[in-house]
């Protein structure tokens, strides 16, 4: 189906002309959104289609007010929207409100329900199941029988119950989860006291590995182990933030998940583009999902991917997600320099 | 001399006719008493700057999408006006708004409850919840704000618990909830009907009582002072409806809406009940020394505040396509607040009008409407959103000083 | 002392944290008679009337109505019974206007609809006999002079039926007309065989519309004197518990002669032997 | 006989001596004077409920952790008490603290900015705010909800800009804020000397007052009571300094909390500053007539409750490890505002004291580290704050209501 | 009216919404006289000396202190020059205690530290000369009897060394003993050559102490009149504007003799005359 309302002033129909699209991602307060998603898909947009515009808005993970913003992009009459949602589950009529208007869209990052036309996504089952292998992984010889503390993602977050059942599937069997917990808002200050408390009710030796939802956290779980003098237990998170690398870097975190969010992104916006002017993309999603209400949707699946110390140079800086001089800052110059970095 | 005392010198005696309420009012607007004013022209304002830059904001999509919007918030507001009335605050209506999303979806969706059964059941939820509020605050005499701070943490803990294993629980495709977002009275007669209604009614409710007043000897509002206020609220009523006609007609969620504040303004204003919110929220202590049950009207306004609260919080899970666990969250509570506060409720007690509900929620959409529009980074919306609230309020003060009379200590 | 009281009450005590306002007092009050309640400040006049008015609830005592023992626990209770109270305080909602605070608790209404038409033109009526100037009775009595909020609050217990009516100090921040017109009122409700308390500090007129001067001094009666068979002197003598007082030194030094000042000694006698009772 | 009164008969006079004070106290037990004893027998009651659940809780580990959790939201409440005094409410303390985090570490970590100095500027810059607060409240009249509503959009708005790229900035290892969190006092000399310093300190003020009342012939406490009260104070803060000293010693942020408390307790008790907060807090109008400048004193309460935000927030940038974009949103706001009210002070202006900044933090944070011992859910969490929240104030609110003394209207 | 007026008003006006309060008011007020200003209820006594207080700005006219033009534009201003007020409303903060509410503004203290042992003998010794009991000077003032709390706001005003005392009916809530104490005291102060304003209702104790009496009338003048040679019932007339009034009719039933009660005609005259100027 070509793009394009069909109420809309700078028509997109076919051909290189430009168009508008909207762009909808759902929160503002970790790094990745609005430092990489967002330029990523605007760049590569804008590569592709000088004349397009982007229309983009933030929902500061409320759900309501995301579909005002969907509302916002039909009245503006844009041409293709990515969509990546605050609650995937609810949006079926708004997927169907658009297709009715001729307007596609792409689920991006969190499969959307309702017709959407193409998914691009890292799989959260399957970041919580490389962080329970990564876990296991440090833990080598001593991961059966290990006991594990889980600093898990905010209760309201949906991907935060797919991570940690990745995280569980894989644990499960080989170690024992001693302590769970789910923080509220991933607020680092609130895992910092939970952390505390495991330590006060399991015992500084009580437990041999820590699972953390994600990096932001991990600042507050590490700052709880070292303060408590513990510095031999593997503790790893999620996102490959800066903060997160440099605490790699100097050997407090043992991991991280990267989701290169670079591939995710441009793909996305490519799909966009062609949805724009009518193009195929068939190449570009050779994967399939089923969502609870459309099944067979072409979709890109990446392979989100561990990062340790010993995969920095590989991963995230090989990259270009983070340039070494971003990380060996004059803080961690001498780590990064005993690691081989910068 | 003294049986029939004349009119008082020194009043500054209008003049009959519409000169004389031109007058009037010049002399309010100098001497600040600008009333509803301020927001009026800030929403004008707000309307004008959003549309010279977007060039959709007055469409009637948008109107339409806006006038659907501002229920759910609407609703959740006017009971905070009638709580701020009271010089209260409830600070649980976004956990309960959750709570009954929550309920309704879980009774209706996973057990199979009927439909309007779940909704009612909800809202009965809501209206046990605000009594429970209501006996701590009113018989045991726990500062309300503690009250429904406990409520604002325990609810949304219950709502999550509810919830249970689903993170979020779809509106089905024929349930009522889908029709407070969804359905539109689609045949124009049916707008156009209700502006009609409204303006004849308003016309017919000031004719009547200005007879009575005559009869009774009572000074009396003139006649183009009635013309010029029904006539101004006619043309907003047609130019909405026509305006909705264009797009996709009358919004259920908007007649729903406009009801709830019908009914809630006759409450406050002409009902002993009303008066006896306004008593209690102006000297507890007097009302209670002039035989009001202050016990009573505090309770049962903390029951109504949590029952439009739950209603609202359907309108939200209309409006998101499902009932979550994060529903409730975040801003909603200050977003209600703030209207009603915006729209001119005084946060002291005893000050305010129902009006104040529609009017704030309609300043703080337009807001986010417009700035959703324009595509603008959700930081710079926190600030502009923060920023304007300032200033809507800052023309109401400035103005308010100028008049300030100083009064009792 | 002819009718059988319609209010009695006996042995009230009365407690706030450290501070015991009234200890054991007894007071009387008859239809068609006025009983004046005086005393020096803080003597526990205010505290006495808001217990029988339901304000707060007495520590120990009884109050009998028509010779039926009552419990008054809040005010409601007192204006069931037929008491209506105007307080030194006033208690007005001062963001409601004349009429709505003329009326409050007490609205003119079909069902639960309020009448205002009808409440604007009583109000009006009402404001006229105490013959008080009101810019308008729609404006809130937040803005009213300090006399303009005294008579609004005098009116309210005009309205409605009681059968006892306290007011308490209602004429202290009155003009000469509105005290005036304010003594005639009470002579007309004692007329129409109310039972009245007035609380005041101005001896002159509770001589004029008293018929029965009941003292209180620190908490303690200190006597009830017929109005009409004792000198303002007396009365005066018994509110300050001695002869020899400001008041008398005052007029001693501005009439420079010392016999009329001098009160008789009985009455501070009488006083103390209560007291120490 | 009226140069020099006799002391009223109906006064019922404390005996002199033990004895008369704890006489005394029964009256105003029995009265329902209860002061801050049911929050400290709240404590009591949560902390041996704890105790036998987890048998954790009263472990020195868990008590020092405790006493560097309440450092950050204390430090805040100590603003939001003195707000409260005044009759106000500040909405934006959680928005601030992570504006003042984001500050510091953009400053300190990304340009490079001497510590210390960073430090500085983010508390200056919530003095700063604070002040634009005050200005718009005090000089334009716009109401401190409305303000401050609009300044917890725009700061976490502003905040997120701040941060700019980076979603969290970590603490560096030499950072004075840090220490914040993780630095102690290990000698066991400086536990039990800051104990016998708050101790003997208490003592002799007492002395040195009831000496000088003595002199000017007023009346006097007897001297069991002084010994009574300091024995009182020396018992705890010794047994805490035990306490503490078992674990790591006594921390650097509990000493800065309570250098903050007592100074503000200074503040308010002893000096003309602190009395005006009460006068206008009482009845602001009274105060103005009184000459008191009501806008310099709104004012600078405004600038002081964000400045001590912004130190607040940088306690809490130390227990997260780092500044972040939603450093200070969620719960935080209501929490330090609970704490204040739990501890006592009045949300009506002019009631209250500022020990209720740790006697309510104290209160939140052990309900919140004892779940966290117990591995509650996080949703049975809120349900029990809540609940707790609520009997913590109910059973105070009961003693008051015996105690009421139907006032003035 | 020897000396030069300390504080002269000329062509006052002050507005409130769509209530004329004042009209073109003036007021002469000299060192060591008694200037009673009185006025029916709500003729606008209060809103004048609120003016000079400084609670609410003026729409129109001057206001002279020394014969020079000054503004006064708070509270503040008013107290610099050295006017001290006691309002009709007491305006004290019912949460602080009654030694915090005496000093309130002007508190005693080493550089900002407050010192609480010297108010509180100091207001010991304040309150003792004007023989009230209270039951301790460390309650809050919401815990008084009305007449205390009246006292109190009396002593504030004592406070500090004013030149210009108002006072807005301070004895309408005190006992006869202390409404003795508060006329003495303000004769001391006339004594201590301060000018004094003392609104009231009372003629008699407006007769006593005051040496001009100004009336104002629905917002204006309406003629001031030296207190030694003008009778009461003049001043009664020129209040209410009218001969025929409530008091005289009262009195007239009362005393049965028609002649005592007629009042002469010029003053209504001049008043009249002034009004419509
Ligand atoms: N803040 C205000 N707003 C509106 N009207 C006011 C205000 N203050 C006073 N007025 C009006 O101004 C007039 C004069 O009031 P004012 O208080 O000065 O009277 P007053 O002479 O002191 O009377 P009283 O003897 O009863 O105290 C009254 O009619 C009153 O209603
Ligand atoms: N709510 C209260 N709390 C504490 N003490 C109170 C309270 N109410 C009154 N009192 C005390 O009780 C005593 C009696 O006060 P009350 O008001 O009854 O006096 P009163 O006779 O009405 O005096 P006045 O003539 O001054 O109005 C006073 O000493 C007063 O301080
Ligand atoms: O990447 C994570 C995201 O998927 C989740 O929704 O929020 C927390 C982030 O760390
Ligand atoms: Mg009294
Ligand atoms: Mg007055």
């Amino acid at each position: 189906e070509a793009g394009g309302g069909d109420d809309d002033d700078n028509e997109g129909g076919g051909g290189d002309g430009g168009g508008t699209i909207g762009l909808l991602l759902p929160e503002d307060r970790t790094t990745r959104y609005e430092s990489f998603d967002r330029p990523f898909i605007e760049g590569k947009i804008g590569e592709l289609c000088p004349d397009c515009t982007v229309q983009y808005n933030n929902a500061s993970e409320d759900a309501n007010l995301q579909k005002q913003q969907f509302d916002a992009m039909l009245t503006d009459g844009v041409d293709v929207i990515i969509l990546d949602a605050v609650d995937a589950s609810t949006t079926a009529t708004w997927v169907e409100e658009a297709e009715a208007e001729g307007v596609p869209v792409v689920a991006y990052d969190r499969l959307a329900e309702g017709p959407i036309d193409a998914y691009v996504s890292y799989d959260n089952e399957r970041v919580g199941e490389l962080q329970g292998q990564a876990l296991l992984d440090a833990l080598g010889d001593e991961a059966e029988g290990s006991r594990v503390v889980m600093i898990n993602g905010s209760p309201t977050d949906p991907n935060a119950a797919q991570f940690k059942s990745g995280a569980e599937s894989v644990l499960e069997g080989t170690a024992e989860i001693v302590f769970s917990q789910d923080i509220d808002g991933w607020d680092a200050a609130l895992a910092n006291e939970e952390m505390n408390a495991a330590i006060d009710s399991l015992g500084a030796d009580g437990f041999d590995a820590v699972y953390v939802a994600n990096d932001g956290m991990g600042a507050g779980v590490i700052n709880a182990l070292e303060a408590a003098g513990i510095n031999d237990v593997p503790v790893g998170g999620q996102d490959a933030e800066l903060a997160g690398l440099q605490r790699i870097v100097t050997g407090v975190q043992t991991f991280t998940i990267y989701k290169a969010l670079q591939p995710e992104a441009e793909i996305t916006a490519e799909i966009a583009v062609r949805l724009l002017r009518g193009e195929d993309f068939a190449e570009l999603t050779p994967d399939s999902a089923d969502s609870p209400t459309n099944d067979g949707i072409p979709s890109t699946l990446l392979e989100p991917v561990p990062v340790t110390l010993d995969t920095i140079e590989d991963t995230v800086i090989a990259d270009e997600f983070y340039a070494p001089a971003d990380i060996c800052t004059a803080e961690f110059a001498d780590a990064c320099q005993e690691a081989g970095l910068g | 001399m003294s049986d029939k005392l004349a009119p008082d010198p020194r009043l500054l005696v209008r003049e009959r006719g519409l000169a004389g309420y031109l007058e009037d009012f010049r002399r309010r607007i100098t001497g600040g008493e600008l009333g509803s004013i301020p927001v009026i022209v800030g929403m004008i304002i707000i309307a004008v700057v959003f549309e010279s830059q977007t060039g959709t904001f007055l469409s009637p999509r948008n109107i339409s999408n806006i006038s659907v919007y501002i229920a759910g918030p609407g609703i959740m507001a006017v009971g905070i006006v009638l709580v701020l009335l009271l010089g209260e605050i409830d600070l649980s209506v976004g956990s309960m708004a959750g709570l009954s999303a929550a309920v309704w979806a879980v009774l209706s969706v996973s057990h199979g409850v009927n439909d309007l059964l779940a909704i009612v059941l909800a809202i009965l939820a809501g209206a046990a919840v605000g009594t429970l509020h209501g006996f701590f605050f009113a018989k045991i005499g726990v500062p309300a704000f503690v009250v429904t701070l406990a409520g604002f943490l325990g609810w949304s803990g219950l709502q999550i618990w509810v919830m249970g294993d689903e993170g979020t629980i779809n509106v089905p495709r024929d349930s009522l909830v889908r029709d407070f977002n969804n359905f539109y009275f689609s045949d124009i007669s049916a707008a156009y009907g209700l502006a009609a209604v409204l303006s004849l009614g308003y016309l017919g409710a000031l004719l009547f009582q200005e007879r009575r007043r005559e009869r009774a000897g009572l000074p009396t509002r003139p006649l183009s002072e009635i013309i010029l206020r029904v006539g101004l609220v006619a043309v907003a009523a047609f130019i909405t409806a026509y305006t909705l006609n264009q797009h996709r007609g009358l919004p259920l969620a908007l007649v729903i809406f406009l009801v709830i504040l019908l009914a809630a303004d006759f409450m406050i204003r002409r009902t002993t009940y009303g008066r006896q919110i306004f008593a209690v929220g102006g000297n507890a202590e007097a009302a209670r020394r002039a035989g009001i049950n202050v016990e009573r009207v505090r309770l049962t306004v903390f029951t109504l505040a949590s029952a439009l609260a739950a209603l609202g919080g359907l309108f939200y899970a209309a409006q998101a396509g499902g009932a979550s666990k994060s529903l409730g969250s975040g801003n909603l509570l200050m977003n209600v607040i703030a209207a009603a506060v915006i729209g001119g409720t005084s946060l002291f007690g005893g000050r305010g009008w129902i009006w104040s509900a529609l009017l704030g929620t309609l300043v703080i959409q337009s807001i986010t409407t417009g700035l959703n529009l324009m595509g603008m980074a959700s930081e710079i919306q926190y600030m502009i959103t923060g920023a304007v609230l300032l200033v809507a309020v800052v023309l109401d003060s400035i103005s308010r000083r100028t008049q300030r009379t100083a009064g009792r200590t | 002392m002819t009718a059988a009281p319609v209010l009695a009450l006996h042995g009230v005590s009365k407690r706030f944290g450290a501070v015991q306002a009234l200890t054991d007092v007894d007071l009387e009050i008859r239809p068609g008679r006025v009983t004046a309640l005086v005393g020096d400040n803080g003597a526990g006049k205010s505290t006495l009337i808001k217990t029988i008015a339901g304000v707060h609830p007495i520590d120990a005592g009884s109050i009998s109505w028509k010779g039926r023992e009552v419990r008054i626990s809040k005010p409601h209770d007192a204006q069931e019974l037929g008491i209506a109270t105007v307080y030194q305080d006033l208690a007005l909602c001062d963001n409601l206007d004349v009429v709505a605070n003329l009326f409050l608790g007490r609205e003119l209404r079909t069902a639960h609809i309020l009448d205002q038409v009808a409440m604007e033109r009583e109000a009006r009526e009402l404001l006229d006999t105490l013959s008080i100037r009101i810019p308008s009775v729609r404006i809130p009595v937040a803005s009213l002079s300090g006399g303009q909020r005294q008579v609004v609050a005098i009116a309210r217990a005009l309205v409605g039926s009681p059968e006892v009516v306290i007011l308490d100090e209602p004429t202290a921040a009155l003009g000469v007309e509105q005290t005036a017109q304010v003594l005639d009122l009470v002579e007309r409700l004692r007329d129409r065989g109310l039972g009245v308390i007035l609380i005041s500090h101005n001896v002159a007129d509770v001589r004029a519309v008293a018929d029965d001067v009941a003292v209180l001094r620190l908490g303690r009666n200190n006597g009830v004197f017929p109005a009409a068979e004792t000198s303002g002197e007396e009365i005066i003598a018994a509110i300050t518990g001695a002869t020899d007082n400001a008041v008398t030194r005052r007029s001693l030094r501005r009439d420079q002669q010392g016999s009329e000042a001098e009160p008789e000694q009985n009455t501070d006698a009488e006083g103390a032997g209560e007291e120490t009772r």
